[in-house]
């Protein structure tokens, strides 16, 4: 219509929000674009595709961070994620000051940037903990204006957000049609039906079922006044504190039958929120499917055969530290989360979990630290995982992480698996220590091979050939501690090998690990701050924050 | 993707910078600096190879009419030579305005 | 809903690729010609290997089809891949398929003269490329395969290619390459081969074509057993008109593509050519997911 | 001395009902028996024309022409308006058909370019669609014609509403002249909504098995609009539409124009032009004329032929459309493109080549697509007599004769789509003249009847020039970095432009940042229904998800 704001670009839609004093930080003219583009042959955009802007709304101060889905499909990357990280950071400190400053998301993005792969994870698990921080100051407004939409870890982002705006040009998942018919077949999911894909994804079908708040006609005024409004009623969605309402949900589910969108609008309408609490994992005698995780798990709690209520996550406490694993079952009732994946049940369990062990110790002052026991080969790829919203299972168990860090929980993850795109978000990246076994059989990155060969349209050949210069499209765990994200590395150890004397060597580098984390702040800035990431792994990560930082203030 | 150098001996020096477009597909962003040589240097980086003879024209077109001094640097992703033209045009009108 | 088989030609092989084919049409490879598919990194060095193992993957495809009661309303073959096409079309049985692509392949190692093979341009239009090659004006240059508007290949020595790409590349080509292919396939260099593949046809029994047929050599759409013949005959000396082929398809009014094995570069073009199609192809989709989607497309069209 | 019979054909016609009056039951005739029908109404050699303008095809009787025993009926001279279905061209393949005189190929112009070149196909000539009506009534006189209708009543009164389009002029032709009159119908009523075309001329009627097809050819998605499409439509309303005080225009189908239709409301209304310019069309009713509709820029439009999804608007519409008591429009393409030629103020439209002179073509990659009607409504009309200040604002200064002409404006961008160049030295049309055999090279529109070239750089007011050499030098100064426009100085540009022969958009007030997708009354297909209050319904393909 008249004065379309889903028309305009990024920087056009910061302006459109802001009155009309405005200031960017960081822009064009700055030129830091990110150094992995050109090395794969891609042109890189000079503010590589993310707009900070300061000024106010309707006189309120705020931050308008504002993704270009025209560069990259909005992808994000290590200089565009760093941008948005920093400002979120400097909002925070401005609002612990009193100085109030209203954060808003625009999002417009598929999620990671497949070129950057890893670099894209880290960003997007350091932009939910700024989220998660800012949140108990001020409301932190999300908008989806579209045609992009907002896709992948950007939509666990989403999530976590305070309030979510959207216009019906937009479409809202955590795994886009064509990676599902990639990853589970057309039968799962036929990317080429474009009914289905606009009514199981699009905003119409999301307003009702809880995944946005609000869906406002694209017009610029509309769409700033809304947000306005938003910001002075401090709306709050709660949406990843939802966990017994879509715990009980899941109970009602009927498994036998493919779910459909009238299905499950009456199922979601119908359900009655009950308690739930999911008990310490028990020894038995038969055992439970194998993996990696599995095996660490039982062998560091000590507990045989464990197995749970629900039977893909493990959780007890063993001196004092509360472990947390999900594991596979190959014949889970959820036909699509029979590996290990991460899926619905998966994402509300641990956040149910974790934020209890919080609850538990809100009034002692040595918080339990909280060991993630990480093998995930990734998030769960199923039809009825999008349309129920594994976007916001996945948010609930990365929130409940973040929460537990920043209230005093040292939460360290020990990876003897795989870590791979929304299941590592869901459970692995929030935590502030990262410790993995150098063994080759691991797998660390944002997307199967298969599918990002397709949605990066290049063969596997030339995915590989191109992981050679970048390391952070790497598959392998040595590329991935070129990133410097991780705290040890640890050699020597298979990720099956564990014989008691290397659980023990295990069990004190998880210790060492809870005391580098004692008195230091519950962020995620020791991965900015390792030898490699300084000198090499986050040197384009640490020059943005230090411009950002250095234009916050005029 | 190729990387093209231009220079052009000008004689009309930009006074601010300015940015127009983004890098999408069959469109560029285009940056234009305030330089202190007496000639403008055109810096290119773009995704469709084998048009530096098209560019060339474009650049020879552009500055007999604008023959500005300025450091300018194009990103590119496959636009035609009309839509090249347009940003740069678009680009001088940023210049002449207060805003 | 009327669909296009699309044959693919050689270029997609993988090690492997056979392990799914029934043993029937191996040892058929085996009885009419000798030859053992090793289906292996080192066969698919060897033409003869390559042709084969694609040849009688897409006998399989098209049995597995034809089981699920789908049948084609236009077949275009791209290369080698008219065999398979012409099987599909009822004019060629199997075994004469298997025999006749034995000897193309055994004929084209022969002629196998060092200095001669292909090129490829993309970004220039056949009249351009044609230009192109008048100015350099060296012997046995002949423009060739014609893939889309702006994808043209040259057939003839290499070193005059290499002169041609390199004026290509200063005439706002995007791409000018050297083709992986050990021979000057497509142009009137390969003469030896078709009158061999002349020679054979003559005692081989062919019938009359079920759907219609695009020829490589002139991009018609045909039904007559003649016209069908000739273009297996002088495949090899002709360039394949393929962009023209995929116009004639989309003016016959087809809705849908199937894509044989192996490989899918065939639906990245003419999904560039005319987005509007539904395209399937079986390398990425079993058989399984290919019926669903055909049923389910049906029942949405008629 | 025998007397001379001067009734002939009347007997001709007769005989032949008579030996299928056992199949008719009235005029009607069964579905399972068209076959045969044809087979017994048309002989070898007959002239047939097959209804089938680019939108309306008798479908239902193309196929059973296709199905019919060669044997039978062999060698048929077919006149068809538009060839655009598979079947059209299987008749001749077939020995059905071998001579065609038709006007517009664009949807089979690969096989049709392919026939004429091995001689599958003779041609008789191509045509614009007006000539070739004209001929229906001259030397063409069709022995039989097959067209399709909505509704058909008890006494064969047909109703064809809004695509009434070719029918009648079709129809006349042969009703007259002893030609037999076949009907598909979608449906047999007792009562028609108003009588389109009466009984007397229809002889027979059958029940076609599913509704003629019908495609919805002048929807332009404006989700597909660029910014260049919408910087040359501010030049075309300021330095054209403004500057020559247009009342009257034809629109060729395309996003430019399209661009410009969604530009009237925002940008129109912001130069005040609005109840200045344009109140009169002659279009089909393309949905991006909707917001310029509802907001009061739109007097009268006047169509060739209805547009899928349309009807609807078009019914509440009556003020503004040309609608029967019955509520639906009533469309006519013959005196449509007698419109586009005498009464209009100016024609825009958009081509594939542009050559050095300004003669253009669609000619594509070696194809044939026709012509279709643009070269008549982009030619000047010099029978024409009366005047409007349009015409006289083209009138030169020092010519007492003088009585200006039609505008005819050519809008291109310089390069196209696959980067390659629209103005060349050569026309591709020409190459084409050759393979087909033709008697002269396929023109869409001639140099001396374009008075404007509108590109992303600028206009060129053609008819402003005084020679070829001057209209070269003004084309080569908007042709960009063309092949062409390389040939342009500086100092030419200079002079052109102090001349008012070329102007730039500065010259003519036009910002370009100003030039964004926010500026169209509409973005996508939902913004047009909105528009409509909902009474246009996008047919599927064009559905905007949301």
């Amino acid at each position: 219509m008249k004065n379309s704001f889903v028309e305009l670009h990024a920087r056009e839609r910061a302006e459109a929000l802001l009155d009309d004093d405005v200031r960017e930080l960081v822009g064009p003219l700055d030129n830091m674009i990110s150094p992995h583009l050109e090395p794969q042959g891609i042109v890189p955009e000079s503010d590589d595709g993310v707009v900070l802007m300061r000024g106010t709304i309707n006189g309120k101060s705020a931050l308008v961070i504002s993704i270009e889905g025209k560069f990259q499909g909005g992808g994000i990357g290590e200089v565009s994620g760093a941008k948005i990280v920093a400002a979120l950071e400097k909002a925070l400190e401005d609002n612990q000051a009193g100085k109030t400053i209203y954060p808003v998301l625009v999002l417009d993005t598929g999620g990671v940037r497949l070129q950057e792969a890893n670099y894209g994870l880290l960003s997007i698990s350091e932009i939910q903990n700024a989220v998660i921080a800012l949140k108990k100051f001020v409301p932190v407004i999300g908008l989806v204006p579209g045609r992009v939409g907002s896709f992948g870890g950007m939509s666990i982002t989403a999530s976590i957000l305070s309030y979510l705006i959207a216009t019906k040009k937009a479409r809202i998942a955590l795994n886009g049609p064509e990676v599902i018919e990639q990853e589970a077949g057309v039968r799962e999911f036929d990317s080429s039906d474009k009914d289905l894909i606009w009514n199981t994804l699009g905003t119409k079908q999301r307003l009702a079922t809880g995944l946005v708040d609000e869906v406002v006609e694209d017009t610029v005024d509309n769409i700033k006044k809304s947000v306005s409004d938003a910001i002075d009623a401090k709306k709050d969605a709660h949406r990843t504190e939802n966990i017994d309402f879509y715990l009980s949900l899941l109970d009602k589910l009927d498994l036998s039958k493919k779910l459909d969108i009238d299905g499950y609008r009456k199922l979601y309408s119908e359900v009655k929120s009950e308690k739930h609490v999911i008990d310490d994992a028990v020894g038995s005698n038969t055992p439970g499917t194998k993996s990696r995780g599995r095996v660490w798990f039982e062998k560091l709690t000590g507990i045989k055969n464990a197995k749970s209520s629900v039977s893909t996550v493990l959780h007890a406490e063993k001196d004092g530290k509360e472990y947390v694993a999900i594991v596979p079952d190959a014949d889970n009732k959820f036909p699509r989360v029979r590996d290990g994946e991460v899926g619905l049940e998966e994402g509300f369990a641990v956040a149910s979990i974790v934020n209890k062990v919080v609850a538990d110790d809100a009034d002692k002052d040595i918080k339990r630290p909280i060991i993630m026991v990480v093998d995930v080969p990734s998030q769960a790829y199923g039809y009825q995982e999008e349309l129920i919203g594994i976007h916001v299972a996945l948010g609930s168990s990365a929130a409940a992480y973040a929460k537990a860090r920043q209230a005093g929980h040292p939460v360290i993850a020990f990876i003897p698996g795989d870590a791979v795109s929304g299941g590592f978000l869901a459970h692995g990246l929030q935590s502030n220590r990262l410790i993995a076994l150098d063994d080759t059989s691991i797998t660390i990155q944002a997307m199967s091979k298969a599918s990002a060969a397709r949605i990066t349209q290049r063969t596997i050949a030339e995915l590989e050939e191109a992981t050679k210069h970048v390391p952070a499209m790497a598959y392998d765990i040595d590329n991935y501690e070129k990133l410097g994200a991780l705290y040890k590395l640890v050699k020597g150890i298979g990720s099956y090998d564990a014989t008691d004397e290397n659980v023990a060597k295990i069990n004190s580098i998880i210790d060492e690990a809870i005391q580098t984390t004692v008195g230091k702040p519950a962020d995620l800035h020791f991965r900015y701050e390792t030898p490699i990431a300084i000198e090499s792994g986050r040197k384009a990560t640490n020059a943005v924050r230090k411009a950002v930082f250095e234009q916050w203030n005029a | 993707m190729e990387k093209l150098h231009f220079s052009f001996d000008t004689k009309e020096p930009i006074q601010k910078p300015v940015h127009v477009g983004v890098v999408a597909s069959g469109d560029l962003e285009v940056i234009f600096r305030p330089t202190t040589d007496t000639k403008s240097d055109i810096n290119i980086v773009t995704g469709s190879d084998g048009f530096k003879e098209v560019w060339q024209n474009v650049l020879d077109r552009f500055f007999a009419r604008y023959p500005i001094q300025a450091n300018i640097e194009i990103n590119d992703f496959g636009s035609t030579p009309g839509v090249v033209n347009l940003r740069l045009t678009q680009a001088m009108e940023a210049l002449k305005d207060e805003k | 809903m009327r669909t296009l088989w699309i044959f693919p030609g050689q270029g997609g092989q993988r090690p492997g690729m056979l392990k799914d084919v029934p043993q029937d049409l191996k040892l058929k490879v085996k009885e009419l010609t000798g030859m053992e598919l090793t289906d292996d990194g080192v066969a698919y060095q060897d033409s003869i290997q390559i042709q084969l193992g694609i040849l009688i993957l897409q006998l399989f495809n098209v049995r597995q089809l034809t089981q699920i009661k789908e049948k084609p309303e236009v077949v275009a073959g791209h290369s080698l891949g008219i065999f398979g096409a012409a099987v599909a079309a009822g004019v060629l049985s199997e075994d004469d398929a298997i025999k006749i692509v034995f000897l193309r392949s055994t004929k084209m190692k022969e002629a196998y003269p060092v200095g001669y093979g292909m090129g490829a341009i993309v970004g220039l239009t056949r009249k351009e490329v044609t230009a192109l090659v008048k100015q350099v004006n060296a012997p046995d240059i002949y423009v060739s395969n014609q893939n889309s508007e702006l994808q043209t290949a040259l057939s003839g020595s290499l070193d005059g290619i290499n002169k041609v790409l390199d004026l290509a590349k200063e005439n706002g080509a995007q791409k000018a390459l050297i083709l992986k292919v050990p021979n000057p396939s497509h142009s009137p260099l390969m003469q030896s081969a078709a009158d061999a593949l002349k020679e054979a046809f003559k005692t081989i029994e062919l019938h009359r074509p079920t759907c219609t047929y695009l020829t490589n050599y002139n991009g018609h759409a045909v039904h007559t057993v003649d016209e069908i013949k000739k273009d297996m005959i002088n495949n090899l000396i002709y360039p394949v008109y393929w962009d023209t082929m995929m116009s004639v398809a989309s003016e016959l009014g087809i809705d849908t593509t199937v894509e044989l094995e192996p490989g899918h570069a065939f639906t990245r073009l003419i999904h560039t050519k005319f987005p509007d199609l539904r395209n399937i192809t079986m390398s990425e989709m079993g058989i399984d997911d290919t019926e669903f989607l055909l049923k389910k497309w049906r029942k949405i069209n008629d | 001395m025998t007397k001379r019979s001067w009734t002939t054909n009347h007997d001709a016609k007769n005989s032949k009902l008579e030996n299928v009056a056992s199949m008719m039951d009235g005029k009607f005739v069964k579905t399972e028996n068209a076959k045969e029908l044809l087979e017994d109404l048309i002989a070898p050699g007959d002239k047939v024309v097959l209804e089938g303008d680019n939108q309306k095809q008798a479908s239902f009787l193309s196929k059973v022409l296709a199905s019919v025993d060669p044997g039978k009926v062999h060698d048929l001279h077919m006149i068809m308006s538009s060839v655009s279905r598979p079947e059209h061209l299987d008749i001749f393949e077939t020995g059905i058909a071998s001579k065609l005189d038709f006007s517009f190929a664009g949807p089979q112009s690969t096989r049709i370019s392919q026939m004429i070149a091995d001689g599958t196909m003779n041609v008789g000539d191509i045509h614009t669609y007006l000539e070739l009506y004209a001929r229906l009534y001259v030397d063409l006189i069709p022995n039989v014609v097959l067209v399709a209708a909505d509704k058909v009543d008890r006494d064969g009164n047909l109703y064809t509403g809004a695509n009434t389009e070719e029918t009648p002029v079709i129809v006349e032709s042969a009703a007259f002249k002893d030609g037999i009159v076949i009907v598909q119908a979608n449906e047999i009523v007792d009562e028609v909504p108003r009588v389109d075309i009466p009984g007397d001329w229809v002889d027979v009627v059958v029940q076609a098995d599913q509704p003629y097809q019908l495609e919805p050819l002048f929807t332009r998605d404006p989700q597909n609009i660029t910014e260049l499409q919408i910087l040359m439509g501010m030049m075309a309303i300021r330095g054209i539409y403004e500057k020559h005080n247009v009342q009257s225009v034809n629109h060729g189908v395309g996003f430019n124009t399209a661009a410009i239709e969604l530009l009237l409301p925002t940008y129109g209304e912001q130069l005040g032009l609005k109840g200045k310019i344009v109140p009169n069309w002659e279009v089909n009713p393309t949905p991006t004329l909707i917001p310029a509709i509802e907001s009061g820029w739109v007097k009268t439009i006047h169509s060739f032929g209805g547009e899928v999804g349309m009807e609807n608007y078009i019914a509440h519409r009556p003020d503004i459309f040309f609608v029967g008591k019955d509520g639906t429009m009533r469309s006519n393409r013959a005196f449509g493109q007698m419109a586009g030629q005498y009464a209009l103020d100016m024609f825009v439209g958009s081509t594939l080549q542009i050559d050095k002179y300004g003669n253009s073509s669609t000619v594509t990659n070696g194809r044939l697509s026709g012509l279709g009607g643009a070269p008549n409504m982009g030619s000047n009309p010099t029978g024409r007599r009366h005047s409007t200040p349009a015409w006289q604002s083209l009138r030169p200064d020092n010519d007492p004769l003088g009585k200006g002409q039609k505008l005819v404006v050519q809008m291109v961008e310089t390069f196209g789509s696959n980067k390659k160049p629209v103005f060349v030295d050569h026309l591709d049309a020409e190459e084409v003249r050759k393979e087909a055999k033709l008697a002269n090279v396929p023109i869409m529109i001639y140099s001396e009847d374009t008075t404007h070239i509108v590109t992303e750089e600028g206009i060129a007011y053609l008819y402003k020039t005084d020679s070829m050499a001057e209209r070269q030098i003004a084309i080569e100064a908007v042709a960009g970095v063309t092949p062409v426009g390389l040939r342009s100085n500086p100092k030419q540009l200079a002079d052109l432009r102090a001349r008012g022969i070329v102007a730039l958009p500065e010259d003519i007030g036009v910002h370009r940042s100003e030039a964004k997708r926010s500026l169209l009354a509409a973005q996508t297909m939902d913004d047009i229904v909105d528009w409509s209050d909902g009474l246009y319904n996008p047919p599927a393909k064009f559905r905007s998800w949301s």
